[in-house]
Formats: C-alpha cells, sequence, structure tokens
C-alpha cells in the first residue's frame, strides 16, 4: 500500500476519536449529535480506505443521514436543545469510576486483541468488483438472516408509530 | 450373683430370735418422726383463698403455731417464748420411741452375748431396692458385733439427749418440729450402721446429713444459721461425692457392693495395689466430709449455731462419728492399703493438733467444745489408720460419753444464762465464757459433773479417756515399730517416721486438750460470777430433767474404761475382765487387724508400755496444772467480750480467727466459683456467645442480606447500566486470564 | 492497517461505554450506545478484510438494528417525556423492585 | 387385672383412644355451649371459661385412667412392642398408622397422661384470656406428645412432632410473659431448623428401603447402608454417619444438650405455668427418647464411633456441670430451674451413651424423675407467682413461716431435685453414674462433682426463698396453699417417696428393653461391650 495510505488512515481515525471524545463532553444534545455525525464521517472514510467501499456508502447514507436525522428531529421536536438544568453529567466522583472502568475496558479489549490474532498476512489486493463480493453471500447463505431483518424493521415502525402516538 | 448368703440364714445361731426384729429398730424413731411431724403441721396450716391471685392481705397473718412435716421448713415468730399447744403430747412420743429403740437394741444385744461364737454377721433381706441388669442392690441390714456397739450407743446416747432436750427446748415453739427432726436422725443413723451394702449405708450417711442440716438450721429466720446449715450440707456432699465414687470403683472392680461380698472378693486386689488404695482414699475422702477432718471440717465449728443438745447429739456422739465406723467395717480394704492407712493416720494425727490448738483461743463456749471434737475425731481416725480398729470404737464409744456430757453440761449452763438474761431484758451472749464465771456456787451439780468429763477428756487415769486415749497412742507406737504400715511409705517419707510423728502430734494434741478443757472449766465455773448483778439472782442449778441424763453420762465417763481394760492394768487393780471390747470386736475386725501387724498381735514389751502410760499421765496433768497456773480468770474482771477481743496480738489472734481457714476457702473456692459462673458461664458464655452470636447472630445476617438485596433493586437504569458494565468487565477479565 | 483499526474501535468503544455511564440524558445515552454500534462496525469492517465479505453483511444487518432500535427507543423516550416533562434517568424509576 | 384388660381387648385400642380422646376433648370444649354471664363480652373471656377447663380437665383425667391400664397389661418379660395397633395411612408411599409400646415409651405415656391433669390443675386460675383456645391447644399438644411416643412409623412419627411443636408455639406465644414472643419465635426456629434435618434423613431413609416403607422395624433391618457416602473434602463421610448426624441435631436441640440449650431458658422463664411444666416435665424427653428409639438403634455404627461418642459424652459432662454452674448464679427462680434441667438431662445423655444397662436405665429413671421433681418445683414457682407476680428469689425471704405448706413441699421437692437417697433422683443419678463408671471413669468423676453443684444453687435458692429473715412487708401477708394446690403437691410428693423407696417395679418394666437396646446397639457397632475391670490406675 502506499505510504500515503497509511498517513490518511490515521488522520481520520484520529479525528474519529477527538470527535467522539467532544461527542461525549458536549452540554447540549445538538452539539452531540452533531460531533456524532462526524464521528460517522470519519468512520465511513475509514472504511472506504479499508476497500469496504459499499458499506462506507451506507454507513454514510442510513447511519448518519437518517438515524441520526431522526436524533436530530426528536431534539428539536421536544426542544431539548437547551443544556438541561439539572447537571447533565454525573458528579466527578462519577466521572472517575467511570474512566476507570474506561481505561480498564480498554487495557483488557487490547490484551485480547494481541493474543487472539494470528499475526496479520500482508494486505492482498481485493478484487475490484466491490459490490458482487457483498451482493453474493448477502442473497445466498444470509438469505433468511435478511428477510429477519425487514421483519424487524417492520415490528420497529409499528411499535415507535404506536408508543409515540398521543393517546386518545 | 451379688449379695450371696454370707451364712446361710437359717442355721444363723441369731435366726429366730429378737434379732429377727431389726427392721423395727430405725422404723420406731421413723414412727416418731410422722407423729411429731403431724403433731407440728396440722394445727399452722391454714389453707388459702381458691384463687391465689386475689390480693395477698387476706387475713392470713401467721401468729403462732410451729408447724413441719417430713423436712419441710416453718418456725414461729422469733421464738417468742410460747409452749406449743402439743408439747405434752411430743415430749412423751419422741423420748418413748427412742427408749423402746434402745430397750429393743439391749434385748438384741443380751441374745447375742447368750448366743456364744458368732462368726458370721447375721443378713435380714426385705426387698430388692434397685434390681437394674447384673447389679441387684437389695435393702438389706446386717447385724454383727460392731453394729451392735453403734446401735447401743446411738440408741443410749440418744435417749438420753431426748430426755435432756425435753428441758431445754421447752419453750421453744418450734418443739414437735424439733423432736421429729431428731427421731429422723436417729432412724436414719440407725439405717446407717445397720446397712448390709455400701448404699443402704449411702442412704442412712446422706440422710443425717439432711437431719444435720435441719436441725443446725433449726431457727432459720436468721441468716447466719441458715447459713451455716447450707453449709454443713454442702460440705457433707463433697465428701458424699468421694463415698460415692468409691461406690462405683468397688462396682467396675469388684463387682459387688454388699460388704460380705466385697469382703470376699477384696482377697483377689493385690495388696497394697493403687486399686484399693484408691478406693481407701475416696471412702476417707467420705469420712472427711462427714467426720470434719482436715480439709473438709469447717462447718463443725459453724453446726454449733443449732440447738445444744443437738450439737450433743449429732456433732459429739453419733454423726460425726460415722466416719471412724466406715473405715472399721471396710476394716478388710484398709488393712490392704497400708499407704491409706498412713494418709488416714496421717491426717488424724495433725487434725487431732490443729483443732486442738484453735481450742485454746475460743470464747465461745460451744466452740471450745466443737474444735475438741474434731481433735478427738482425730485421735479415732490415728487409731483406725494404723489397724488398731477396737481402739478406735473404744475411743468413740468413751468419747461418746464425756463428749455428750460436756455439750450437754454446757447446754445447761447455757439454759441458765438464757433464762437469767431473759429475766432482765439484756441481751448478751449466752455462750460467751467472759459473762460466765463462778458458776461453781449457783451449779455445783453440773460442775462436778462437768469436772469428771473434763478429767476423763484429758486422760487421768481410772477415768474413761484415759483407757481409750493411751490405747490409741500405744497402739500407734507400736505399730511404728513392726508392722505393714511402717513398711509402706508415704510420698517417701517411710511409715514408721509417719508413725512416729502421729505419736508426737497425738501426744502434744493430749497435752492442749488438757489445758484448753481446764481453761474452759475455770472461765466458767471458777473465779467470780461476771454475768452481772441483777442476773446473778436468776443463776440456779437446771431443772432435773436436765441434770438427770448427766449424771448418767457422768457414771457411764467414769467407768467407760472397764469397757476395755488394758492388761496392765487388770494385773493392778483385778476389776474386771480384760480386752472385753477386743474380744467382743474379734470376729468383725481382728482378721484385718492382725493382716497389718504381720500375725503377730503387736505387744509392746512391758516396760515400753508402762513408759507409754506414765508419759501419757504426766502429759494430762502438767497440761492441767499448767491452766491452773497461767489461766487466772481475774484477769478477765469484768471486761465485756467486744473489748478483750482488741487486746489480743499475733498468734493469740491468728488462732482466735480459726487460721482464717474459712476466709480462706472463700476466696480461693467459693467466690471464684460463683464470680466465674456469673460473669463468665452465664453472662459470657450464654448470653453473649451462644446468644449473641449465633442465634441472634444469625438473625441480624439474615437481615442485613435482605436490605443489600434491595438495595439493588432501586430502579435507577443508571444503576443497572453500571451493573451490565461491570459484568462485562468480570467476563473479559477471565478471557485476558484465561 | 488492521491493527490500527482494531485499536481505534477499541477507543471508540469505550468512550461509547464511559458516555453510557456518565450521561443522564437518555437522548444522549441513546446516541452513545449508536456510537458503541459504530465501534463494533468497524471491526467488523476491519476483520472482513482478512475473512472476506461476512464481516461487511453482518455491518449491514447492525445497522438495521441499530435503527430499529433507535426508533423504538426514541419512541418511548418521547411518550415518557410526555407523561413526565423530563428525561433524566434520575428521577425515572419505573422499574423500582 | 390382667385377665380383665385382657377381656377388654385392652391391647389393641388403647393407643389409639390416647390419642384420640383430646380431640373429641377439643371438640367438646367449642361445641358445648357455654353458659354466657352477663359480663362476659365473648365466650372467651373470664367468666366463660369455666365449662373448657373442666372439659379439659376431665378429659385428662379420663385419658389417665385409661393409660394406667397399661401399667398391668404391659408383661415386663418380652422384648418386642406391644399394644401394637397398624392401619394403612398413605398407601402410595408406604407409610402407616403404626403405634406400640415398648419398656422405654411405657413410661414416657404414663409420665405424659400424669402430667397433663397436674399442670391443668395447677394453672386453674392463672389463665385469663382467650381460654377456650388454651385449652384446645392444651389438648392438641398432649395428641402429639403422646403420638411422638408410640409412632413406630417415621413419617408418623415426624407429624406427630410437628403437631407437638406448634401449639407449645402458640402456648408461649400468646399466653406467655413479657418477653414471649421472642422467647416462643426463638423455640420454633430452634426446634424447626433441627427437625427439617431429620425429615430429610427420614426420606434418606425411606429411599434406602426401596421408597416401600416408613416402618421402624423394616428400616431397622435394613438399615445397613453399607459403603454409601460421600466423600467431602477428601475424607469419606458414611451416609451412617451423615444421617446420625442430622438425627443428633434434631434430639440435640430438644434434649437440650450444651450448645444448643439457650431456647430453654427464655422458653422456660416466658412459657406460663402450666406450658413450663409441661415443657419440661414431658418435652424435654422427646430429644432423649429419640437418640434411644431412632438415632442410636438405626445408625449404631455411626453413634459409636469413638470421636462422635467421646464428643457426645463429653458434652453432656460439660452440660451436667455447666448448667449446675449457671444455675447457681441465676436472679430468676424459673431460670434457675431451666438450667438444673440442662443439667439433669446432661446425666440422661451420659447414662445413654455410656451404654451399659444400669446406666440405661439410669437415664430413664431420670428421665422420669426429672419430669416429676422439675414439674413439681415448676408448679411451685407457678403458685408463688399467682401470689406475688414476680419470680425474682431475692424479692422473697422467710415466707417458710407464713406458708407452711408451700415450705414443706419445696424441700422436699428440692431434696428429690438434688438427689437425695431415698428420694426417686437419687435412684436415676446413682444408676446413670454406677453405669457409666465402667466405659468412661474421669467423665463420670467430673459428672459426679455436678450432685455437688446441684445441692449448692437449690439450697441456696429456697433458703433464699423459705429462710432468710421476713422482712419484706408483701411476703408477710402471703396465704398458704388451697385445697387444689395441696392435692397436686400430695399426688406428686407420694411419687417422689413412692420411686425412692421402692422402684423395683418400674425398673424392672424397663429391664428388658433397655437390654435389647444396648446389644442392638453393641451388635451394629461390633464394639466390645463396656470393659468389665477397669480402675483409675488399674489393678
Amino acid at each position: 500500500m502506499g505510504y500515503f495510505y497509511q498517513i490518511n488512515f490515521y488522520i481520520f481515525g484520529l479525528l474519529a476519536i477527538a470527535s467522539a471524545l467532544a461527542f461525549v463532553t458536549r452540554k447540549s444534545p445538538v452539539a452531540a449529535a452533531l460531533w456524532l455525525v462526524n464521528t460517522m464521517f470519519c468512520l465511513s472514510a475509514l472504511y472506504i480506505m479499508m476497500d469496504a467501499q459499499f458499506i462506507g456508502a451506507i454507513q454514510v447514507l442510513v447511519y448518519a443521514g437518517a438515524i441520526m436525522v431522526v436524533f436530530l428531529f426528536v431534539v428539536m421536536l421536544l426542544n431539548l436543545g437547551h443544556p438541561s438544568d439539572i447537571a447533565d453529567m454525573r458528579g466527578t466522583w462519577g466521572k472517575l469510576i467511570a474512566a476507570g472502568i474506561g481505561v480498564v475496558l480498554l487495557a483488557q479489549i487490547l490484551v485480547i486483541q494481541r493474543q487472539r490474532l494470528p499475526r496479520i498476512v500482508p494486505d492482498v489486493e481485493a478484487p475490484r468488483n466491490v459490490i458482487t463480493g457483498i451482493a453474493q453471500p448477502l442473497f445466498n447463505e444470509y438469505l433468511l438472516a435478511f428477510e429477519v431483518t425487514s421483519v424487524l424493521l417492520l415490528a420497529a415502525i409499528v411499535g415507535a408509530v404506536l408508543l409515540a402516538k398521543r393517546r386518545g | 450373683m451379688l449379695l450371696q448368703h454370707a451364712a446361710a440364714g437359717a442355721a444363723h445361731p441369731l435366726s429366730g430370735s429378737t434379732a429377727e426384729l431389726l427392721w423395727l429398730l430405725p422404723v420406731l424413731p421413723l414412727l416418731g418422726f410422722i407423729v411429731n411431724g403431724l403433731l407440728s403441721l396440722t394445727p399452722a396450716y391454714h389453707a388459702g383463698p381458691a384463687d391465689p391471685s386475689a390480693s395477698p392481705g387476706a387475713d392470713h397473718f401467721q401468729a403462732t403455731g410451729a408447724s413441719h412435716h417430713e423436712e419441710g421448713e416453718h418456725a414461729e415468730a422469733d421464738h417468742a417464748p410460747v409452749r406449743h399447744r402439743f408439747a405434752s403430747i411430743v415430749s412423751i412420743v419422741g423420748p418413748l420411741v427412742l427408749v423402746l429403740s434402745f430397750a429393743l437394741a439391749a434385748s438384741i444385744f443380751a441374745t447375742m452375748l447368750g448366743a456364744g461364737e458368732i462368726h458370721t454377721p447375721f443378713i435380714q433381706r426385705y426387698f430388692s431396692w434397685m434390681p437394674a441388669g447384673d447389679l441387684n442392690i437389695e435393702w438389706a441390714y446386717q447385724l454383727d458385733q460392731l453394729s451392735v456397739v453403734m446401735v447401743l450407743i446411738i440408741t443410749g446416747v440418744g435417749t438420753l439427749i431426748h430426755i435432756f432436750s425435753i428441758g431445754y427446748m421447752r419453750e421453744d415453739p418450734g418443739y414437735p418440729r424439733y423432736f421429729a427432726y431428731l427421731n429422723l436422725f436417729v432412724s436414719f443413723m440407725l439405717v446407717l450402721v445397720l446397712g448390709a451394702s455400701y448404699p443402704v449405708m449411702f442412704i442412712g450417711w446422706e440422710g443425717v446429713g439432711l437431719c444435720s442440716y435441719l436441725l443446725i438450721g433449726f431457727w432459720f429466720s436468721a441468716k447466719a444459721n441458715a447459713d451455716a446449715g447450707k453449709k454443713a450440707f454442702i460440705v457433707n456432699r463433697i465428701g458424699d461425692f468421694g463415698f460415692l465414687v468409691a461406690i462405683f470403683l468397688m462396682y467396675a472392680n469388684l463387682g459387688a457392693l454388699d460388704f460380705a461380698g466385697v469382703a470376699e472378693r477384696s482377697v483377689q486386689l493385690t495388696a497394697g495395689g493403687s486399686l484399693v488404695t484408691a478406693i481407701c482414699l475416696f471412702l476417707f475422702l467420705g469420712c472427711t466430709g462427714k467426720s470434719a477432718q482436715i480439709p473438709l471440717y469447717t462447718w463443725l465449728p459453724d453446726a454449733m449455731a443449732g440447738p445444744t443438745p443437738v450439737s450433743a447429739l449429732i456433732h459429739a456422739a453419733t454423726m460425726v462419728t460415722a466416719g471412724v465406723y466406715l473405715v472399721a467395717r471396710s476394716s478388710f480394704l484398709f488393712s490392704l492399703a497400708p499407704v491409706a492407712g498412713l494418709t488416714v493416720a496421717l491426717i488424724g494425727g495433725m487434725t487431732a493438733l490443729f483443732a486442738a490448738t484453735i481450742g485454746l483461743k475460743q470464747w465461745d463456749i460451744k466452740k471450745v467444745l466443737a474444735y475438741s471434737t474434731v481433735s478427738q475425731l482425730g485421735y479415732m481416725f490415728i487409731a483406725v489408720g494404723v489397724g488398731a480398729y477396737v481402739a478406735g470404737i473404744f475411743h468413740l464409744a468413751t468419747h461418746a460419753f464425756f463428749k455428750a456430757l460436756l455439750f450437754l453440761g454446757s447446754g445447761s449452763v447455757i439454759y441458765v444464762m438464757h433464762q437469767a438474761y431473759h429475766h432482765t431484758h439484756k441481751h448478751d451472749d449466752a455462750q460467751d465464757m467472759r459473762n460466765m464465771g463462778g458458776l461453781r456456787r449457783f451449779m455445783p451439780v453440773t460442775f462436778v459433773l462437768m469436772w469428771i468429763a473434763t478429767l476423763a477428756i484429758a486422760g487421768i487415769p481410772i477415768f474413761a479417756g484415759f483407757f481409750s486415749k493411751d490405747e490409741i497412742l500405744g497402739a500407734a507406737f507400736a505399730r511404728a515399730h513392726e508392722s505393714t504400715l511402717a513398711d509402706a511409705s508415704l510420698l517417701g517419707v517411710p511409715g514408721s517416721a509417719v508413725l512416729y510423728a502421729v505419736y508426737a502430734m497425738g501426744l502434744i494434741a493430749a497435752l492442749l486438750t488438757a489445758i484448753y478443757m481446764t481453761r474452759m472449766m475455770l472461765y466458767t465455773f471458777h473465779g467470780e460470777n461476771r454475768t452481772g448483778e441483777a442476773e446473778r439472782s436468776h443463776l440456779g442449778e437446771a431443772p432435773w430433767v436436765m441434770t438427770g441424763p448427766l449424771v448418767v453420762l457422768a457414771i457411764l465417763s467414769a467407768f467407760g474404761g472397764w469397757l476395755n481394760l488394758p492388761a496392765f492394768f487388770t494385773d493392778v487393780l483385778p476389776v474386771g475382765k480384760t480386752a472385753s471390747l477386743d474380744h467382743w470386736l474379734e470376729p468383725v475386725v481382728g482378721e484385718s487387724a492382725l493382716r497389718i501387724t504381720h500375725g503377730s498381735s503387736a505387744h509392746l514389751s512391758a516396760s515400753t508400755e508402762y513408759l507409754l502410760v506414765g508419759v501419757a499421765v504426766a502429759v494430762a496433768v502438767t497440761g492441767i496444772l499448767i491452766a491452773f497456773a497461767r489461766l487466772k480468770p481475774s484477769l478477765l474482771g469484768t471486761r465485756t467480750p467486744a473489748q478483750s477481743r482488741a487486746s489480743e496480738t499475733g498468734i493469740e489472734r491468728i488462732l482466735a480467727n480459726k487460721y482464717y481457714v474459712d476466709e480462706a476457702y472463700d476466696a480461693a473456692i467459693v467466690n471464684p466459683t460463683v464470680q466465674i459462673s456469673r460473669k463468665l458461664l452465664w453472662r459470657g458464655v450464654d448470653v453473649g456467645l451462644i446468644d449473641g452470636l449465633f442465634v441472634n447472630g444469625s438473625a441480624w445476617l439474615a437481615r442485613g442480606l435482605g436490605l443489600a438485596g434491595s438495595w439493588a433493586q432501586s430502579g435507577q437504569v443508571g444503576t443497572y447500566a453500571w451493573a451490565i458494565v461491570v459484568g462485562v468487565l468480570a467476563v473479559l477479565g477471565a478471557f485476558t486470564v484465561g | 492497517m488492521i491493527n490500527e483499526a482494531l485499536f481505534f474501535s477499541a477507543v471508540l468503544f469505550t468512550i461509547g461505554v464511559v458516555g453510557v455511564l456518565t450521561r443522564r440524558n437518555a437522548i444522549i445515552i441513546f446516541m452513545c450506545v449508536e456510537l458503541m454500534l459504530n465501534a463494533v462496525n468497524l471491526t467488523f469492517v476491519a476483520f472482513s478484510k482478512l475473512y472476506g465479505a461476512a464481516g461487511q453483511i453482518f455491518v449491514i444487518f447492525v445497522m438495521t438494528v441499530a435503527a430499529a432500535e433507535a426508533a423504538v427507543g426514541l419512541a418511548i423516550i418521547i411518550s415518557i417525556f410526555r407523561h413526565r416533562e423530563t428525561v433524566n434517568l434520575q428521577n425515572i424509576n419505573l422499574l423500582k423492585g | 387385672m390382667r385377665e380383665f384388660l385382657a377381656s377388654l381387648s385392652y391391647n389393641n385400642w388403647i393407643l389409639p383412644a390416647l390419642l384420640i380422646l383430646p380431640l373429641v376433648g377439643v371438640a367438646a370444649i367449642y361445641l358445648v355451649p357455654a353458659p354466657r354471664h352477663a359480663g362476659a363480652a365473648t365466650l372467651d373471656d373470664f367468666a366463660g371459661h369455666g365449662t373448657a377447663r373442666w372439659i379439659t380437665l376431665v378429659t385428662f383425667v379420663a385419658e389417665f385412667v385409661l393409660s394406667l391400664g397399661l401399667w398391668w397389661s404391659f408383661e415386663s418379660g418380652s422384648a418386642g412392642w406391644q399394644a401394637v395397633v397398624d392401619r394403612g395411612w398413605i398407601s402410595e408411599w408406604g407409610a402407616r398408622f403404626t403405634v406400640g409400646i415398648d419398656g422405654i415409651s411405657l413410661f414416657m405415656v404414663l409420665l405424659t397422661t400424669l402430667i397433663m391433669p397436674l399442670s391443668v390443675l395447677g394453672g386453674w386460675t392463672s389463665i385469663r384470656t382467650k381460654v377456650r383456645g388454651y385449652y384446645a391447644l392444651l389438648l392438641v399438644l398432649t395428641t402429639g406428645m403422646i403420638g411422638v411416643f408410640v409412632a413406630l412409623d417415621l413419617l408418623l412419627f415426624y407429624v406427630m412432632w410437628e403437631v407437638m411443636l406448634v401449639p407449645m408455639y402458640f402456648i408461649i406465644g400468646i399466653w406467655g410473659g413479657e418477653r414471649r414472643i421472642y422467647a416462643s419465635l426463638k423455640f420454633f426456629i430452634y426446634t424447626m431448623v433441627g427437625s427439617l434435618l431429620m425429615l430429610v434423613a427420614i426420606l434418606y431413609l425411606w429411599t434406602a428401603t426401596g421408597s416401600s416403607t416408613f416402618n421402624y422395624d423394616q428400616i431397622l433391618a435394613a438399615a445397613s447402608l453399607g459403603d454409601r457416602g460421600i466423600t467431602v473434602l477428601g475424607t469419606f463421610l458414611p451416609a451412617s454417619l451423615l444421617l446420625f448426624g442430622a438425627f443428633f441435631l434434631a434430639f440435640a436441640v430438644k434434649v437440650p444438650m450444651f450448645p444448643f440449650h439457650t431456647w430453654l431458658p427464655d422458653a422456660h422463664v416466658e412459657a406460663p405455668t402450666a406450658g413450663s411444666v409441661i415443657l419440661a416435665a414431658i418435652m424435654l424427653k422427646m430429644g432423649t427418647y429419640g437418640f434411644l428409639r431412632f438415632a442410636m438403634p438405626l445408625f449404631p455404627d455411626a453413634a459409636m464411633t469413638p470421636w462422635v461418642r467421646t464428643t457426645i459424652l463429653v458434652l453432656a459432662v460439660i452440660g451436667i456441670v455447666y448448667g449446675a454452674l449457671v444455675a447457681m448464679v441465676q436472679p430468676d427462680f424459673k431460670k434457675l430451674i431451666a438450667y438444673s434441667s440442662v443439667s439433669h438431662l446432661g446425666f440422661v445423655m451420659l447414662g445413654i451413651f455410656a451404654l451399659t444397662v444400669q446406666s440405661v436405665q439410669g437415664s430413664l429413671m431420670v428421665m422420669i424423675n426429672h419430669g416429676i421433681s422439675t414439674g413439681a418445683l415448676f408448679l411451685l414457682v407457678g403458685m408463688v407467682y399467682e401470689r406475688r407476680h414476680t419470680r425474682m428469689i431475692d424479692s422473697y425471704g422467710g415466707i417458710a413461716r407464713v406458708m407452711p405448706m408451700f415450705a414443706v413441699f419445696l424441700t422436699v421437692v428440692s431434696l428429690s431435685s438434688i438427689g437425695l437417697p431415698g428420694t426417686n433422683g437419687f435412684i436415676g443419678e446413682f444408676l446413670v453414674l454406677i453405669g457409666s463408671f465402667p466405659s468412661s471413669p474421669y467423665l463420670t468423676i467430673i459428672a459426679a462433682t455436678g450432685v455437688i453443684f446441684a445441692a449448692a444453687y437449690l439450697l441456696w435458692a429456697i433458703q433464699r426463698i423459705l429462710f432468710n429473715p421476713l422482712d419484706n412487708p408483701e411476703n408477710k401477708r402471703l396465704p398458704d396453699l388451697n385445697r387444689r394446690e395441696l392435692l397436686i403437691m400430695g399426688v406428686l410428693t407420694v411419687l417422689i417417696v413412692w420411686l425412692g423407696v421402692y422402684p423395683a417395679p418400674v425398673l424392672r418394666r424397663m429391664e428388658t428393653s433397655a437390654n435389647k437396646f444396648v446389644e442392638t446397639v453393641e451388635r451394629g457397632a461390633s464394639v466390645r461391650p463396656a470393659p468389665r475391670a477397669v480402675s483409675l490406675e488399674g489393678r
């Protein structure tokens, strides 16, 4: 791969983490949402760099585009924009513990990664036809899963409508 | 298997004679007890209301009427001198029952004399008391030479004391209750003496302990008397514990509990072996409890809290001698255990000396006599310890005579003093010698009789005490020379050395006895009278019903020596048969006595015997002279008891306070047990450990867990998130470690 | 390449967890969950480079589930909001045992 | 007398009759219309209690008279069960209603039927509230207790064990003293924990016999559990040891043995007079009876393993000395008697585990005598409590002068309790000690010191009550015993003296069963019979 590739990958990775950090620390939900969208864009860039172009596209379309929009929509609807009066964050004591747990979690995952993974074989150039690589298995082995997700989505929609409907 | 027939009952020379009525001996006093008991209880019982929880205050205030039934307890109001309604009936029933028993005993004795040589005990079996597997204890009485001697003493002295009590206890509201207890005591004592096996003897043993408890605490509304009674019972109970363990040892190893069976099987035991010594030592522990020897004697001086005739009967003549009888009765065991014999003799000697020293400095007339009894009992145990069983029984008999006389004499003195104080409403102690003095002029008869007894106990020749005490000292000296005891050794000290020491202690004790007895006589009868002007007019001789028995006892203690005249005496003064008691008791204890003196009857050479007698007489006489010389009753003047106590110093104060033994026992044993059981056992273990920790502790634990559980379901979604994350960490942790 | 991706996803995931634990606002917690899901998707994609396209298919499924979940979650939040005037988790304890 | 009973075929209906009669009494109480006094708000308050009281008394007296027949109809020679009645009960499980008596349970039944009327008479005027419920509970309690003593079917035994437990819980809980709730709860949980373990053991035994029967004899025959067992922490625990442990716990709580005894003082102090009399006189014997009937014959090898036996013996001796010492310092007279019961029951346990004929007979005698003398002591405390409403020893003093009859009986009963020869107490203790001496000499000597402590604490107590100066004004006007109380104490004193002087008929009747018990346990445990010739230092 090119050296150029390597640099880009790092840039986008660090950007993603920075925006995630920003997202977590924002007081107002809207700012948080926007930072999350930014994180998702960086992720889609990473996907594309890892030859998952379709997933990168979908990430932007579905995730950033659809789900985050719904979030923003709800925030606006319930005009939660202004930072709420009660300190949204838990006391310093809570944060310290959470940070501690985070560090421990991170350490564990890294330790697991190092043990489990076989040595990474050098990157092999992926075949160009990107979509067929995904479509083929999607509609052969995983057809049933595909259908199930559609049913799931239907249920979610009906649920959401019912729940959010104003009582009679 | 247990109680074989010693001799075929039918063929026994005594069967068919009045001896068949053996069972009547204890039953007669028992009847007396029941009749007197009912007489004392029925007038006092007023049935309470049907519903007792109604307000107390019903008009049942018990003014008068003493009452008692069986071992019950009741008292009159503050011994107000009022004669009990049924006093006259009781004073007939009580002594009559004793007289009948005595008559029966005398007739049995006569038949035994007439029946010539009797070598086997006459055993009467009535019913099976405890049939349990192969142990079958029968309620059986055994009549042989030893028990008939004891029965005669008990019923004889008992009758005299009953007659004396009629006078002494005349005005006591608890009169029927007193006679009921006294009769019950004699009944139990007879069971003790007649019992054919150790358990039946044990019934009598604890029964007399019970009666002494009841009689010591007779005037129980005073805490001191009740305490004295309780102390006597508990100390006796410690002794009985020893007796019980001895019984268990015998049964576990010999399989028999009756005297005949144990005697027959004791042959299998190795002489001097640890088993037979253990049995004898435990038996002796029982004796120390009952006969007030060194470790367990503290109850006897306190027992003087009871009425004086009680002290005379129980704490001088009969009960306290039960220990000596027990050792004599189990002579076949003691002769096999020289070490035990040495211990008995040693403790006897030490007690004799120890008690005599305390007796020197006592001011209460009954306390002096109490310590004198402890001391004389020490002599008896020297005798039976060294194996001279006959000497022991002989001294027991003579001691019963003169000690009963001394006690009853002091009883008359106290009675007269009490009457005098009563007239003048003066509340001085009627028993304190410092308030007496010069009673010679007021009570001449009692004075003379008391001197006879004092000479007897001091051991002045021709009086009973001289013969019996000299025989004991002679026996101890002879056995120090050569006997199985001399060969054995006690705690490394050779037997002969121990016995010489015992002889020495006996001699010194004899000296002290002479001193304190004369001291008592001097302070009570000689010098001028210290009771006080007003009372003097009321001092006089006690009524004849009291002095009568004294006279009889005086005759007995004067000529008691005739029972067992030593050989050297009859050569000089051929008065009667020599050593008649020896021949009489030979079939019972002869064989074991010989076993101790290697088969030869240990006769000292005539010269040493004369030397010993001379020394003994010299000691007695010097004792009396010392007392006359040093103690001047006039010195006392009219000082009140409290003043003179302060003036004693050093050794005198220690003696007066009885070497502080009681206080030592309390501090060392009684208080620690009470404190430990209160603080450590009850509070600590029971309430604290078991209740606190386990029972309530587990309850607290359950509640705590419940609480923790409820905290988890707080409804806060946040807490659930925490829980999940912690769970994840745990799982991942397992991975990273795994 | 793959190692860095995995590292990034680990960090993102941790940030998501910390977010969930610290924030009180229901919607923000939802977003954090979304972030965690994205982190997982990143891992899937990283592995799909090694073991073939199955990873990416899985990502698609994850996304659908995320979408459904977001929809239903937000509906709940709306109904709670209408009832309690707040989305602050602190004082919503209907689940109290 | 025996032919007359045979003519009535007495043996095959008496035991069920004894069980059912009390229940008939309960029915009678609630059916017979009590006279409605004007003032009586409800039937249960004081005014209406007359009929319930009398019905209960009549039932109990009838029960006692009926059970007296057992005394003559019992052949002391035969070792097997007598008066056996065997009916179907729950056929699916193979549980049958089999009842029968032998030398051991005969006296327990007689003791129960004797004590019940006396305790009702004792508490004649002390129960004022919810009277009908109280007497109904007493009747059910009797069925439970007699059931426990006569049951030969393990399930029936367990059911009766629970039937006996519940009424006593209510009696203490409702009519008790101040801390009654705590006391009754503690009593119930203590016994419950033990008995649940026992239930598990019974069920295991049931499976061991192919889940076919609960019958005592069949289980006894099949009780060879062989090598079954589980290894725990590396050590192999044979099943019989675990089962014995379960039974031991259930009965040790009831005895009560040393560490499990703390419920007794509370239960006794808080129970009403009749309650504590029954608790002391009969219910404590359940534990020791359980050992004699179930724990030891069923698992002889477990019971006789050296370390098990020595621990139990040591616990028993600790119980004797500890009970006596702690009793000495109790300010409350009822607690003193409760701790003295711990001491007496220690003797029983010592006798049972010493395993000689004399010691087992001794234990049975102590069980009977303790029932009589401690029952009498509690009745006396009840009587004086009704007059002065306090149980503290120090608030009395010198009352012998105002209550002569009470003083007489208290002294007689105390002497019987400390085991004076000539009273019943001595027979039991003497036999236990002389019986257990060969097998464990040192322990027996320590146990014998218990005799001294017994004298110490009881004499000290009765001195502080009866003898010391009569200075407390309230004591001055205490009325003496009335006719009713005189009757009760008269009966008990006669028993005390009779059993003390002539216990032979009682001892002969229990001899064969004691023999059988010792043989079954020794054969089962293949332990050498207690060494005959032993002495402190050997020959």
